[in-house]
């Protein structure tokens, strides 16, 4: 199944993208996709414990399933509760 | 006081921010108390000398955890109307970047619904916030604690 | 930082508050926040059905005393500049009897700062409310505790 | 000596005029002349406890010793944290 991957601020602009579509297997979870993403961007691996995920923008945790044609988002930290 | 819909408003916005909006949709008569917040780029921060702001969201989720703050103000405090607005894009030295105005009968419920609906905005409210500042840029948020390792520093001499 | 008048402005006016006035005094580039109240007139108090309110003050000591709470304000939080505004006479349902704008780096000082400063006014600031109802006018503030001996209902049957 | 007395809202209302003026012992204080307008006033006595007085437009006790031409105001409970 085909998994729209969306990317935003830091992330979007060290991926040099916004977004992506990618082949998932039946069955995948937010994590299959995180590791699919790990494995093609090494760099990205230290960040799993900041960033958030969202499927059809709703926060979800790793364990979430996905369905086919899903809206899976990475949320890098917002903007944060301690600047203003 | 049934339909909540009717009482919140949330908006993003690429335009200057104009209070006069909030305030008006949160006055009603049987409100004797208005508190508001406004957040605006500041000149400095944390000792680096700020230039900028640029604000981007995820359209359509930001909005949504807005709008389920403003509900959960609503269920928790005896509220008439609450008001949030955050703007996009760039937002230069003084600038409103977000603003919310909260109306009640008695002042404690205004302030403390004013001050939560803030806090909880830059929790979970998908918008991110770039710093352009003398030298750099730096996406706030991302350079403290498990987030530190987003951290991006684009040391910059322009000299 | 040093000059404190120059970050105060306390008004007493017999004129419709303008928010804008008080917003744009504390307006700082060193100020990443700004928390403001406004206390208005509304439409029901303890059940009574409210007409109008009207406000009288000590003039002179009324600005002194809003004057003290603002150095306060100066002294205990990293605030950069506040002020209040309260309106005398005729007020009503709707419209603002008083307002205080504060800016500051930071959310929470501002807020806090905002707080202290109307819980402060109510306490010690000379300014009374004749609160108008449906049926009679009543003094606020003196029909409890102590000050219960001043209560002073006229029953009009105005029918 | 003469001190001027203010009176505001209920007890305006109350005393049917804004101010007074009082010729009063050298060494009065606060306390002596709100024993000489309870003496007047009696019914005015109950107010004491809710009651504030200030000279020269600062908050003093009923201890506070009065000057000649100070002025002298009773304060009724200000406006009040529980309404708004």
């Amino acid at each position: 199944m085909r998994i729209r991957l969306r990317y935003f601020a830091s992330l979007r602009e060290r991926l040099k993208r916004s977004e992506d579509t990618l082949d998932v297997p039946a069955g995948a979870t937010v994590a299959t996709v995180w590791e699919m993403l790990t494995q093609a961007h090494p760099e990205l691996a230290p960040l799993e414990r900041a960033i958030a995920f969202a499927v059809a923008q709703e926060y979800v945790d790793k364990t979430h399933p996905l369905q086919d044609n899903d809206e899976l988002a990475f949320i890098p930290p917002v903007s944060g509760g301690s600047y203003v | 006081m049934s339909d909540s819909h009717a009482r919140i408003l949330c908006t993003i916005t690429d335009h200057p921010i104009d209070m006069q909006v909030l305030t008006e949709f949160v006055a009603d008569p049987a409100a004797g108390a208005m508190a508001t917040f406004v957040g605006m780029t500041r000149n400095t921060n944390e000792g680096r000398q700020v230039v900028r702001l640029e604000y981007e969201c995820y359209p359509g989720m930001a909005e949504k955890e807005m709008g389920k703050i403003a509900e959960q103000v609503l269920t928790r405090w005896p509220v008439q109307k609450i008001a949030m607005m955050h703007r996009l894009g760039r937002v230069d030295i003084g600038e409103a970047s977000v603003a919310i105005a909260v109306s009640s009968g008695h002042r404690h419920a205004a302030f403390e619904a004013c001050h939560y609906a803030i806090n909880q905005l830059k929790e979970t409210v998908p918008i991110w916030k770039k710093e352009l500042y003398e030298g750099g840029e730096l996406w706030i948020g991302s350079q403290t604690g498990t987030a530190g390792a987003f951290q991006r520093v684009q040391e910059e001499n322009r000299a």
